[in-house]
């Protein structure tokens, strides 16, 4: 029994977030808001050569052959910086569906995004700016080329995450062999950890205004009420951070709790996300209000994937299912 | 104790509803956070006054019905029942009209609230600066007598002031007298935003809108005239003001009643019927925004007996803000990810989500609330 | 509409107040815990003899003929003074189902003491100091002498309110021709009056020490973080107020809507009640969790009436079927 | 990362297993808070000291198995699970205990370590004075040296010393230095007892049983030989301690595994299988002590690989003592009525409940953990 990552894992990790916090701050966050493209080319390359698109690439296939266990904590890192794009999902559920196949290398290189319709949502995110989009069909997997999609695109409330309605011409899809529950549980695992990073991020942007902004002679950071908003709020993100270390695990190694230990961090992280926007917004104050204020970026992200990949409730009755038994009236 | 409607009240109550069932537009308007939406909600505000309806409680000679808060409260009921706009005048007609009517001269009466009541003129509000927030008498902003006595030479800045871009005038406190500090020396000023020397930049909110501004002032001349209130009286005439903002008039019950419907309709339409665990939290809300109704008809109530709100309406503010976040996460839940697109048929409930997030923001934060609670209602001792 | 207390009304409540704190104080409940009888015969009689327990006892049987909303601010006063013995449920549900028996005039002149078992409770409380059991037997009211019943003790959390399982020898009991629920609603809203009362002094309780007890060289009261604990459990007892005499209109005026309003003031009350009781003990630390500390005497009280006549779930959904309609799996 | 168990851990399980279910009473003894119920579970703690678990993370020559934390986690899922009686040695083997093995002298390791994993001597704490609670730096109680430098002689009082009525030692700090304040000038020192001048006055809790005493010194004397840690260092050496309590050992998580395998099971029993609310507020609770566990593996693993326990230690503190407190409310809902009665079947529950309530108060209230999160974890400044 052994519950820590290896040092190279926390190494990776590390210098992917130095990376992020060097190129890719607020501000180019918010270029990408400006543009309204959803998308960041350079920082998608740049997340190629460092490996961190191919991580659960096989070597074969030109990426580094990890599991689910290292590649987490750089998910979390991603989260942190709002990273745009469908960049845990092609991480993740694109390379586990496409392995072997012609997209494989694309995702290890940079070329290929993968985005996913896999839960019934009604828009999907980041269509206009990926390659291969992979959607439930009858409880099958299918292959479609974004190319190849008729898309009308709407605004959601992240600017980082475009999302569209789409249809497609059936003998353009492409029949992929993988069980759907597996892609669903790796979507996500991926997102509560895209979440928690999201969330030690509000808290941070949150920490530097209670330590910067005076009121009454003093740092507003140093009455007990905020101190004690951000310290509940704190407990939360920490408590959900092993939930999903286990997740990954079990995913990695596919337990049979997998599904339990899945819906359990994805629950776990989504409650968190939601108290650390709602204390982050509240230590601002009116300042948080604003669009200038860089705490929206971060805010919205969460918002928008907080009900994706089922909502906390759903993985709730999920974890309820496994630990009490099914539910008498379905 | 009798909670049956009066023969009086049900008449001034059907008379509300036909007209309002005559006028409401049929669609609703676009943001007042926006140049358009602004004009329009201005007009709808002149066909509120023509009918007589934009200013109920104020006294008849001012544009108003003499109605008394029972009344007000009926009529609010009624409004929101409608589905009407939102209220643009809200600065002016809860918030500042009531505050001359109770400390301004009868030339200021006249001068004022009649362009009040039929949004001629519309109000913003200028309590805020940068370093004035939650502590709202650190004041800065100055306000000097010109030599010949007979003008305020304002110089600061305000920020926060809601409706300032597209408004008429505002009104804040100034500090007149250079030595004092916190709240002393403090002047309340009404100033027409048009005056050389103002300048407004709208300031954009989370949903994109500008719903508030900075306003800068640089040797900005209003006669002494627009001194409401005594001289050194501001912080009293701002406190008046606020305390009635909190009290009663800022957020009467019905709008809240109103969102818990549109809620449970919500919850008929899409939500699972099986599921306890929401149900009983619309449960829950219904509960709250009927206890919130009941508590406000106490209150007025009290008030119709002689009685005064006072620090209790920080207990109102808390409550019906974090019902109204409450109402609106419990919506997002049940939208799931249909929460996440801006534009489309729930385009409404993600608004009222980002504006429901202001509610324990603004109008003094919940946390100062709660001070003020435990300071003056609980008794405990001062920090 | 005029939704107000008349002067006198109030004017009885502060009467009853006064006297109650003159001449009911913690030591004097402490007095009834340590003889373990649930009862204070001299108390009954004062209440009697003032007036309260005949409140709603029409003025042909000796009582002052009231209803309701008479009555409502008395049993708060009660609750704050955590009197004991089954005084709210003589006052209401006595008065209302024994009106024109033999017993009527007793509960007025203090020679009957009236308790309960409508609502399936395994244990009945106050069956060994009453004369008068109000029982439901298949849905019907039947009253039963207390000398009748067969009666076996056991300790209860509140030692001013002892627990009896009872049984009778079915020709003791007498049929009492007055619906159930209709009896069921007025202990439900009597006891959210009293449980209201109980929060107003638990918070007073603390508030109290939090002047009183310094730390950090300081009252512990001028800290945030005691101030927004009370001023959150204030915000609900605040709010449960309104609802309690709302109800108590509803039910003295017989509204259709009675069912409803009392289910929202005894879910009101008691949610308020548990806040209270949890914040006024946190707010104490270790003294709290002393049996010298009076504040036990007030929370144990209402961590017995939280859960009876109905708990808050229960009448929750009991609202629930009001606002929403029927839940469908019944 | 690997979860699953090693043979060795699988084996050490199974050890533990077998010879609890071997040694376990079949009957719960009475609350250790009563006189007999004291010396029952001071035999068992002896039996536990024979087959050698009664310390197993010691050093094996004190009486120990020389187990790291993982084995100790192990052992305490087996001890919890198996339904043993809880510890009346806590405050020594698992407080004190770890402070001496980490700065006591040799000579004091021998004196104290053995009879105290016997549970010959049992020990209480005594931190608390009646001014010195949340803020533990305002100690009053005196230690001074006798004239020939060989005793300290003590005078004070300290309170909620759990385990005192019926213990044979305890251990606090004392003011040595009489010019010092708060942290400075305080000492750590063991005291028996039985020593002249001691007095020990119960204090009855909310369940009428007296778990804690005040304890006052009336020139107690106690040699030099007693002090635990540098004369002066007394502050430094008491937070070494109360932040292991809170760190780790004081609650594992196997307790709170099993209260909720016990609400699970009840709500199985007399629950509403139709009610979601019940059954997700449940759920949320066996995701709360899962994710406690969790927490506890990962914090031990760092532990074990070279890091360190900080001021983490009072994030665990408020999140077992309110996830105990929940799921006793929880217990509390489901029983309704039952909850009223002290004895009975669900006698057990109703006194956890009573108990539960204390979590958020004792070894420092969560009010004071939260600033020390805030202060040292989010560094935020100090007010």
């Amino acid at each position: 029994m052994q519950f820590s990552f290896t040092p190279d894992q926390r190494e990776f990790a590390a210098g992917l977030r130095e990376m992020l916090e060097r190129e890719f701050t607020a501000s180019h966050l918010r270029a990408v808001w400006d543009e309204h493209s959803g998308h960041d080319s350079a920082l998608w390359l740049r997340l190629a050569d460092m490996g961190v698109l191919g991580m659960m690439v096989p070597e074969a296939d030109g990426g580094l052959g990890g599991d689910f266990i290292d590649t987490i904590l750089l998910i979390e890192e991603l989260g942190r910086a709002a990273a745009p794009g469908p960049v845990f999902e092609t991480m993740t559920v694109g390379a586990l569906a496409l392995t072997g196949s012609r997209w494989a290398p694309g995702i290890a290189d940079g070329s290929v995004a993968v985005t996913t319709a896999l839960t019934g949502e009604r828009y999907v995110p980041h269509a206009a700016s990926s390659t291969v989009l992979l959607a439930a069909v009858g409880g099958e997997v299918r292959a479609i080329e974004c190319a190849d999609l008729g898309q009308a695109t709407v605004d959601g409330i992240d600017r980082g995450r475009r999302l569209s309605a789409v249809g497609w011409a059936a003998d353009r899809a492409v029949d992929i062999d993988v069980d759907i529950e597996f892609l669903v549980d790796a979507g996500a695992l991926a997102s509560a950890a895209y979440l928690l990073g999201l969330s030690s991020r509000m808290l941070a942007i949150a920490g530097d205004y209670a330590r910067d902004r005076r009121q009454f002679g003093q740092p507003i950071g140093s009455f007990q009420a905020v101190k004690h908003l951000m310290a509940d709020a704190l407990l939360q993100v920490e408590f959900a951070r092993p939930a999903i270390s286990r997740a990954a695990w079990s995913h990695a190694t596919d337990q049979l709790s997998r599904a339990r230990d899945v819906s359990m961090a994805k629950s776990l992280a989504s409650d968190a996300a939601q108290k650390a926007a709602r204390s982050a917004l509240q230590v601002h104050g009116a300042i948080g209000y604003t669009w200038e204020c860089d705490l929206q970026l971060y805010m919205k992200k969460a918002w928008a994937l907080i009900p994706a990949w089922g909502s906390a409730s759903f993985h709730r009755r999920r974890v309820a299912d496994a630990v009490l038994g099914p539910r008498l009236n379905g | 104790m009798d909670l049956t409607e009066t023969a009086g009240e049900q008449e001034f109550r059907a008379e509300a509803r036909a007209w309002l069932e005559a006028n409401v537009p049929p669609e609703p308007l676009p943001s007042f956070d926006t140049e358009e939406g602004f004009r329009l909600h201005r007009e709808w505000e002149a066909k509120l006054f023509e009918g007589r309806w934009s200013a109920v409680s104020w006294p008849i000679e001012y544009g108003g019905r003499g109605a008394d808060y029972l009344h007000w409260l009926i009529f609010e009921e009624e409004y929101w029942r409608s589905g009407a706009p939102g209220r643009v005048s809200q600065n002016g007609i809860f918030l500042l009209g009531p505050t001359i009517i109770e400390v301004g001269t009868e030339a200021q009466k006249a001068r004022y609230l009649p362009a009040m009541a039929s949004s001629a003129e519309v109000w913003a509000q200028a309590w805020s600066e940068p370093d004035a927030g939650s502590d709202m008498a650190s004041i800065r902003s100055r306000g000097t007598l010109s030599e010949d006595g007979t003008e305020w030479i304002l110089n600061g800045q305000k920020i926060w002031a809601s409706r300032a871009v597209w408004a008429d005038w505002c009104f804040g406190i100034f500090r007149t007298d250079p030595d004092s500090v916190r709240h002393k020396g403090l002047t309340f000023i009404l100033i027409p935003l048009d005056s050389p020397g103002v300048t407004v930049r709208p300031i954009a909110q989370l949903d994109g809108d500008t719903g508030f501004a900075e306003i800068f002032f640089d040797d900005v001349r209003v006669p002494v005239e627009n001194t409401l209130g005594g001289v050194g009286q501001g912080w009293g005439v701002a406190m008046a003001t606020a305390g009635f903002e909190r009290g009663v008039s800022l957020r009467s019950p019905a709008r809240f009643n109103v969102a818990v419907e549109r809620l449970i309709k919500l919850w008929v339409d899409i939500g699972d019927p099986d599921d306890d665990t929401m149900r009983d939290a619309v449960t829950d809300l219904w509960m709250q925004a009927e206890g919130y109704r009941l508590h406000t008809y106490m209150t007025v109530t009290k008030l119709l007996e002689g009685g005064s709100v006072g620090s209790e309406s920080s207990i109102n503010k808390i409550f019906w803000s974090e019902m109204d976040l409450r109402a609106h996460e419990l919506a997002m839940q049940l939208l799931g990810p249909d929460a996440e697109r801006m534009d489309g048929p729930y385009e409404s409930w993600v608004d009222g989500f980002l504006f429901s997030l202001s509610g324990p923001i603004y109008a003094g934060t919940n946390e100062i609330q709660r001070n003020i609670i435990a300071d003056r209602v609980l008794n405990l001792p001062r920090a």
